[in-house]
């Protein structure tokens, strides 16, 4: 038995792995989205007059440039196999916030800063709660939920219409290139969502953002930051709310309590959309700015069709949504493992 | 008992060490010290609290008594990440990675290669290629770690273990589901460490690798330390009678069960019957029978096929291609409820993630496949519950013998048992037990053997797989020898076969058996 | 302390206390909050109110709570309440004689097997099609709203039929028929499972999946009996939600009922994440939240300071629930050892959650 | 540019309107939608239509697709009254004319849109108000008032509070004991009133900023045994048809009109705005009051 050390040398073959395509794979639900969106985008075309023209697209990201960003932050969260409810809030906040203190006079960067200072900390307490206290995400971002809206509520029941000089001319301004137009919300959600996606493949946080979410317990004893990454991922999520907060003001320049109603939601569904599992782990960031597309183009689609009752409206949105997710199923089936 | 006199200073310390879990006391008044450049064994049954030990040192569980020194100063960790900082670096039982990543970040993740605080990953997936070349593997670093075999996650794990260690590495049973030349591999390593000054803590069931690689050892019975060693000073017969607790011929036990006699072979009706059987990417086509009463071996390398092909017949995976047919009748595969109906057991050699459920209790585990088997409107009476459980556990000797405690609580060779109590308890027609001694310790690990081998007089067929060559060869009738997920050679266990020879077989490959 | 401890230690004993200091919290602003007296052959008092108003709830949540243990979620439960109390309605607002027991029997029939077919449809999305939870339960919280409106044509419809009123605002032997239903429905999901292998094969496939295949637990079956079932629960609690105000409002009924569903879950000890589940701490969950609503009610809590008091509450009692919060901080004195930083996996901790 | 969005109109000399809806949050709203298609219809109006579910952002990028597709004439009722400056300055570079319905906008700028037509939640409170002190002048205890408020935050809910309570200052027996948030609802309005009728058994008479509130407190107010309309006397705001009913029935008191049936007025007002007539800046949709004799006999012609 002790033939243990008197091993005649043996040549070992190279392993082969079975669930090869496992790896090749991994980028398959994202491809996917973007065929589809592809496809949609041609339907689009053919159904509607003037849907060919580019700006409409681009008319897709400055309209959602709010839910972008939003939806970026919950990447991270969603990745890191947690999730946060509080976001919507916590952009209504934000708008409340600003719209108040710019009526108050102060200097819009200034603004700025605290509006996203309050988002980032919100996101803080959430984060610190959920690891060390280990509270669900789920009901620790309920509870933000609340809150955020509360104080929100608290600040100001009625809607603050912003006059401040400086958002105003945001609001209007639009960056052209070769006749198209851009807003600047839109062009800082893009760069954001540029920025994340390197965040997310290039730097330590991205990676143990997705270890934490492959398997907490594991990455823990593997000696990673478990602590420092959640904390600081729904520290991430709640400023990227707040910064949306600013974009939509900018977009629609008002506060308002009830902004936001329902937009966890449709950021949620943006980033699984986007071929990212909500069990955490498994994920890209360009499918997460593909869902918010898709979202957007299924809004647009509906303006364009312009003759909806208000039900039909739901139902033509869920019935694009179903066509939509079914197709990317089929397109990424595997079988269990 | 013989207390060395090391020459210089212990690098770690451990003194009246106490840990309670709610129910259990896990250590007592336990001292460890570890000197550099030594490798240590941690030995002890299943249970004994080894990997509590390890876990209370690195600042999993929080100590509830005792000190730990490091170099001379009291030191208490708040983690892993703590304790790898201070150069204390431990692979962990059971594979601790993420197997949503690939091979070289679970190797390099917390320490990336970085320029300007960006990872370059060329430079890491090399440099992780090469480390595993290092303990002779050829992987594809890029690969995601959960598409590999437990056995190569192991590998992984001690790699990226080895990497970082500084002063400290600590080996929670990572040979247990290794098979010679990887754990020869391993040892090489481990060797070199040692010369460098690097003290080592190796836990292991394998009583000869650890007197193979180890120098001193310290013993645990029941969460109390029984002794500390020198392994030359020790015989095997001793360790194993200070680890039990009684005087107990374990050893001879082992030796002695002889081959089972080939006469039984072919009298009893085939159970099962693959014919032409293949999973692209796993397996070749092969044909194999397995009869009644029959325990049939599978030998190979680690990634040779043996799981795959152990999985097919459950129909875990599905074959596309080939037929199965049980006793007289054909049957389609459909999954492992297909392979059941038909009197069909299979414990993975995963048993984290594809065997036991770690969040329900020992009792719940261990009838979950034959409830599923009754279907849910017919509930095992608990009367009827109980006796099965108890039996089992008093069969397996599982501790501790609560059936009401979770099973994630329990230690890992325990878990093991569980997951075996599961199949056997529906009264299989067709065992097929892959790594079922996977970190059982020698006690147990005799009787789970001589349970199989009762089991096959019964009539039971056993398809087996084991790392542990010796083994398989002590159990089965037939042999059937994997290579390059190709089945090569199916042997009948006659006296002149032995481990060299199927070694040999392996090596050369011949291809005797059928194939496509 | 040590004698106290197995009953502090239970899942349900901080919910439980919450539940208790609410009720108290009522008596500064009424003073007969508890009473309860007969009036007009039925049982009346706040209790009663908190009881009834909270069938709907407690019904979505039962469904809401199986099929979290699979590791799943229904976000659809809003939906379906509405579009089951619409067709009702519609049916029952059709018949000559609103008053015809058959004839609203026949309404109810018909309600009740179209919920099944919705849970079905969510339960063949998650479990066939292999779509995930959120998304798939997603798209019929979107589509159902705009069925329920469609069916309604966005208007209210009203029924005026006592048969079909006595589902939620009736009352038999004094006690509220809605709450004798719900009741009812808990009893009998409660022996299906405990009673049964269900719980025990469901709590398996939630927690895990893997290993439940192997050991060949049909999990696909299982999910999908799941979203049925919460489909059946949700559009009982639609027919009681519409009877109890004789009329279907396709555009409000339900809205947001699924976070409330959920929170009561959670409160209730069942993880998100699958496995483990407890139907009574729903059940008590969702007495909780409709208790604290009752509260707000009574308090005359303005408006404005409404979801800061939930929130506020929500925080407080998932601390107070928290094992590891109530050792980090009120460890201390228990047993003297420095608290650790992060936390401590496989500790004893989930242990006792999942107990 | 969207020059090839859909030219409709402008050729042919039919009229484009474009409608920005805010959702379908109540019967009220449905109403007010079928009105204006009905009435578009009949017009001879091509309409286009959105439905913005509560969203400001959707709304907005309607109005945006609606200058795209260059119509005529857009009109919408703001989800909210600020932040559409942006967009009505859009508008009216494309000199499209808008017109808001039913609820106004804060812009300082009044050019940004040719009218307002809808109704003054403030006065619709005040209304109620003044019914109520009139009503309380003979009565010789306190009035005791539970109101239920619509949605927090939302306009009509702000100003019908804010109108009522000037109203009744004028008396002092009057007291507001307890207000809560309704949420518009039915269900709502009952399960409120339940807990507020125990909390103030002192009450006796219930204003409810919709009528759908109303018809929920009433259900309560029977289980409690009392009488609605006697033992609590009931004030509401919308007079939509089940609102009217109860009132004719004597369940309900008094009840103040906001009329969703703003089509035909809208229609006329987009005609001549097209035609470049000038018209108000602030046009009050015709709307009465309601007392249960007025109910009988306007109810049978009542079609919504
Ligand atoms: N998290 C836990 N909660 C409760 N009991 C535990 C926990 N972890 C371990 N135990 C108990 O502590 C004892 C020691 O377990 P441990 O894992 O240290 O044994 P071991 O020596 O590693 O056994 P093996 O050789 O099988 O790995 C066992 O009885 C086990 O049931
Ligand atoms: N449970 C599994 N999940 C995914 N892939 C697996 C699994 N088991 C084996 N494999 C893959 O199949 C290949 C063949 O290894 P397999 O485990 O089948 O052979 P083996 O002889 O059992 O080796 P080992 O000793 O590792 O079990 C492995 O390299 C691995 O990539
Ligand atoms: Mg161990
Ligand atoms: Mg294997």
């Amino acid at each position: 038995m002790t033939t243990v050390t008197t091993q005649p040398p043996v040549e070992r073959p190279k392993i082969a792995r079975s669930r090869r395509y496992a790896v090749n794979t991994r980028y398959v639900p994202v491809l996917a989205t973007l065929v589809l969106f592809g496809v949609m985008y041609g339907i689009g075309i053919a159904n509607y007059e003037g849907f060919s023209d580019t700006q409409v697209l681009l008319n897709v990201f400055i309209d959602n440039a709010h839910l972008l960003t939003v939806a970026i932050g919950m990447t991270f969260v969603i990745l890191s196999g947690g999730i946060d409810l509080s976001v919507g809030s916590v952009l209504a906040l934000g708008t409340v916030i600003a719209a108040t203190l710019l009526k108050a006079g102060w200097n819009p960067f200034v603004v700025i800063l605290i509006v996203l200072v309050v988002g980032a900390l919100i996101g803080l307490a959430q984060g610190a709660i959920i690891h060390f206290f280990d509270i669900q995400p789920f009901i620790a971002t309920l509870a933000g939920l609340f809150l955020a809206r509360g104080i929100a509520q608290l600040i100001s029941t009625k809607a603050v219409g912003i006059t401040d000089e400086f958002w105003t001319t945001t609001a209007t301004e639009r960056i052209h290139f070769g006749g198209f137009r851009l807003s600047p919300s839109a062009l800082i959600a893009i760069v954001l969502a540029i920025a994340a996606a390197l965040a997310l493949a290039y730097t330590r946080f991205g990676r143990n953002t997705y270890a934490v979410g492959g398997n907490a317990q594991s990455a823990e004893l593997m000696g990673l930051p478990v602590a420092r990454t959640r904390v600081l991922v729904y520290t991430l999520s709640g400023l990227c709310a707040a910064l949306g907060g600013v974009l939509y003001s900018f977009e629609t320049p008002t506060g308002n309590s009830l902004t936001g109603t329902g937009m966890e939601l449709d950021a949620i569904a943006a980033v699984v959309i986007g071929g990212t599992l909500l069990s955490g782990g498994s994920g890209f960031l360009a499918g997460t700015v593909l869902g918010v597309l898709v979202l957007g183009l299924i809004q647009t689609m509906i303006t364009f069709q312009g003759t909806l009752s208000s039900w039909w409206t739901r139902i033509f949105i869920a019935g694009l949504l179903f066509a939509f997710i079914l197709l990317q199923r089929i397109v990424t089936r595997r079988e269990p493992t | 008992m013989g207390e060395p006199t090391p020459a210089q200073e212990p690098i770690l310390e451990m003194t009246g060490v106490g840990k309670v879990f709610p129910g259990v006391v896990a250590l007592a008044d336990v001292d460890f010290r570890l000197y550099p450049g030594e490798v240590h064994a941690l030995m002890g049954e299943n249970g004994a609290g080894k990997s509590t030990l390890i876990k209370v040192l690195t600042g999993v569980y929080d100590i509830d008594a005792g000190s730990i020194r490091l170099n001379g100063e009291d030191v208490r960790f708040s983690g892993p990440l703590q304790a790898q900082r201070a150069g204390i670096s431990t692979v962990y039982q059971e594979v601790n990675l993420c197997p949503n990543l690939s091979v070289a970040e679970n190797i390099f993740i917390g320490r990336e290669p970085r320029r300007f605080g960006a990872i370059q990953w060329r430079r890491m997936r090399r440099r992780s290629a090469e480390l595993l070349r290092g303990l002779d593997l050829d992987l594809d670093v890029t690969a995601l770690l959960g598409s590999y075999s437990i056995a190569i996650q192991q590998m992984v794990a001690i790699a990226r273990a080895v990497d970082i260690s500084a002063k400290v590495l600590i080996l929670d049973e990572p040979t247990s589901s290794l098979d010679a030349s990887e754990v020869e591999q391993l040892f090489a390593v481990m060797r070199r460490l040692k010369r460098e000054g690097l003290a080592i803590v190796f836990v292991s069931h394998f009583l000869d690798q650890v007197y193979d690689i180890a120098d001193r050892m310290t013993v645990l019975r029941n969460g109390k330390r029984v002794g500390e060693y020198r392994v030359a000073e020790l015989p095997q017969a001793q360790l194993v009678s200070a680890m039990i607790g009684k005087e107990l011929a374990v050893l001879e036990e082992l030796e002695e069960q002889e081959k089972p006699s080939t006469a039984a072979l072919e009298q009893g009706e085939p159970v099962l019957a693959a014919t032409g059987v293949a999973r692209k990417g796993a397996i070749e086509p092969f044909s194999l029978t397995i009869h009644q009463g029959e325990v049939v071996g599978l030998a190979g390398l680690l990634g040779s096929g043996r799981t795959e092909l152990a999985r097919l017949l459950f129909a875990a995976d599905k074959a596309d291609q080939g037929t199965f047919s049980f006793g007289t009748d054909t049957v389609s595969m459909r999954g492992p409820r297909t392979a059941m109906e038909h009197g069909v057991a299979f414990s993975s050699e995963n048993r984290r993630t594809e065997g036991v459920v770690g969040e329900l209790t020992v009792r719940e585990n261990i009838v979950l496949a034959l409830q599923a088997s009754r279907g849910w409107a017919r509930p095992i009476p608990r009367g009827r519950q109980d006796e099965l459980v108890d039996k089992y556990i008093k069969a397996l000797d599982i501790r501790p013998a609560n059936p009401d405690t979770q099973v994630r609580n329990l230690s890992g060779g325990n878990q093991q048992k569980v997951l075996l109590a599961r199949w056997l308890i529906t009264e299989p027609k067709l065992l097929i037990v892959d790594e079922p001694t996977r970190g059982i310790d020698v006690g147990a690990k005799a009787e789970i053997q001589r349970l199989l081998a009762q089991l096959s007089g019964d009539g039971m067929a056993v398809l087996f797989i084991s790392a542990e060559l010796e083994e398989v060869l002590r159990l089965s009738h037939k042999i059937a020898v994997l290579r390059d997920r190709r089945l090569v050679e199916q042997l009948d266990n006659t006296d002149d076969v032995d481990v060299d020879r199927i070694l040999a077989t392996i090596a050369s490959g011949s291809a005797t058996g059928e194939d496509s | 302390m040590s004698r106290l401890a197995p009953i502090v230690r239970h899942r349900l004993f901080w919910p439980a206390v919450a539940l208790v200091l609410l009720l108290v919290s009522n008596l500064f602003f009424s003073a007969d909050f508890f009473a309860v007296r007969i009036k007009d052959g039925h049982l009346y008092g706040s209790l009663v109110d908190i009881l009834r108003g909270s069938t709907p709830l407690v019904l979505v949540a039962l469904g809401m709570t199986l099929v979290i243990a699979t590791a799943g979620i229904d976000l659809s439960v809003g939906s379906v309440i509405a579009i089951v109390g619409a067709v009702a309605c519609l049916r029952v607002s059709e018949l000559d004689d609103q008053n015809s027991v058959t004839g609203v029997l026949a309404a109810v029939a018909v309600a009740v097997v179209l919920s099944l077919v919705l849970g079905l449809w969510n339960g063949v999305l998650v479990a066939a099609v292999g779509i995930q939870p959120i998304i798939a339960t997603l798209i019929l919280l979107v589509g159902g709203r705009g069925i329920a409106q469609l069916i309604t044509d966005g208007q209210i419809i009203n029924v005026r039929s006592s048969p079909y009123r006595t589902i939620g605002a009736g009352y038999a032997l004094t006690i509220p028929v809605a709450v004798i239903i719900a009741a009812a429905v808990v009893a009998v999901a409660v022996l299906l499972t405990r009673r049964t292998a269900l719980g025990l094969l469901i709590e398996s496939v939630g927690s895990s999946p893997t290993a439940s295949r192997l050991a060949g637990i049909q999990a696909r079956r299982l999910t999908l009996i799941v979203y049925v079932f919460s489909g059946f629960c949700a559009g009982v609690a639609g027919l009681i939600y519409s009877s109890n105000i004789s009329s279907a409002d396709g555009n409000n009924a339900g809205a947001l009922i699924e976070l409330d569903a959920i929170l009561a879950v959670v409160i209730g000890g069942t993880a998100l994440t699958g496995g483990r589940f407890s139907i009574a701490g729903s059940v008590l969950g969702a007495v909780l939240i409709q208790t604290l609503n009752i509260t707000i009610y009574t308090a005359g809590v303005p408006g404005r300071f409404t979801l800061l008091f939930k929130a506020v509450v929500v925080v407080v009692l998932c601390l107070a629930q928290s094992p590891t919060f109530r050792t980090k901080v009120f460890g201390r004195w228990r047993r003297s050892k420095p608290p650790t930083a992060g936390p401590t996996p496989g500790a004893p901790a989930p242990a006792e959650v999942a107990a | 540019g969207g020059d090839s969005g859909s030219g409709s109109g402008n050729d042919d000399g039919k009229i484009t309107m474009g409608f920005a809806q805010v959702g379908a949050e109540s019967g009220w709203r449905t109403a007010n939608t079928k009105s204006i298609q009905e009435s578009a219809k009949a017009a001879g109006i091509e309409l286009k239509f959105s439905d913005a579910q509560q969203k400001q952002e959707n709304q907005i990028k309607a109005i945006r697709s609606y200058i795209a597709q260059k119509v005529d004439v857009i009109a919408f009722s703001p989800v909210i009254e600020s932040g559409w400056d942006q967009v009505l300055k859009e508008a009216k570079d494309a000199e499209i004319p808008v017109i808001l319905t039913d609820r106004a906008v804060d812009s300082k700028d009044t050019s940004l849109y040719e009218t307002f037509i809808g109704s003054d939640f403030v006065l619709e409170g005040k209304k109620a108000g003044e019914w109520l002190v009139e009503d309380s002048k003979a009565a010789k205890g306190p009035v005791n008032v539970i109101q239920l408020e619509g949605t927090t935050g939302a306009a009509p809910a702000n100003d019908r509070k804010s109108g009522f309570a000037d109203a009744i200052k004028a008396d002092p027996k009057i007291k507001v004991v307890a207000s809560q948030d309704g949420d518009f609802t039915r269900a709502k309005g009952k399960e409120v009133m339940e807990a507020l009728l125990k909390a103030h058994p002192e009450a006796n008479v219930l204003y409810a900023h919709n009528d759908d509130m109303g018809l929920g407190a009433i259900e309560a107010i029977e289980a409690a045994g009392k009488k609605p309309g006697v033992d609590i006397k009931i004030v509401t705001v919308d007079a939509v048809k089940d609102g009217m009913t109860a009132l004719s029935e004597g369940k309900i008191n008094f009840i103040v009109e906001c009329s969703p049936l703003l089509g035909p007025q809208l229609m006329d007002l987009a005609k001549q705005v097209v035609d470049g007539k000038k018209v108000e800046k602030r046009i009050l949709t015709e709307e009465t009051t309601f007392t249960q004799e007025q109910a009988k006999a306007a109810l049978p012609d009542r079609k919504y």
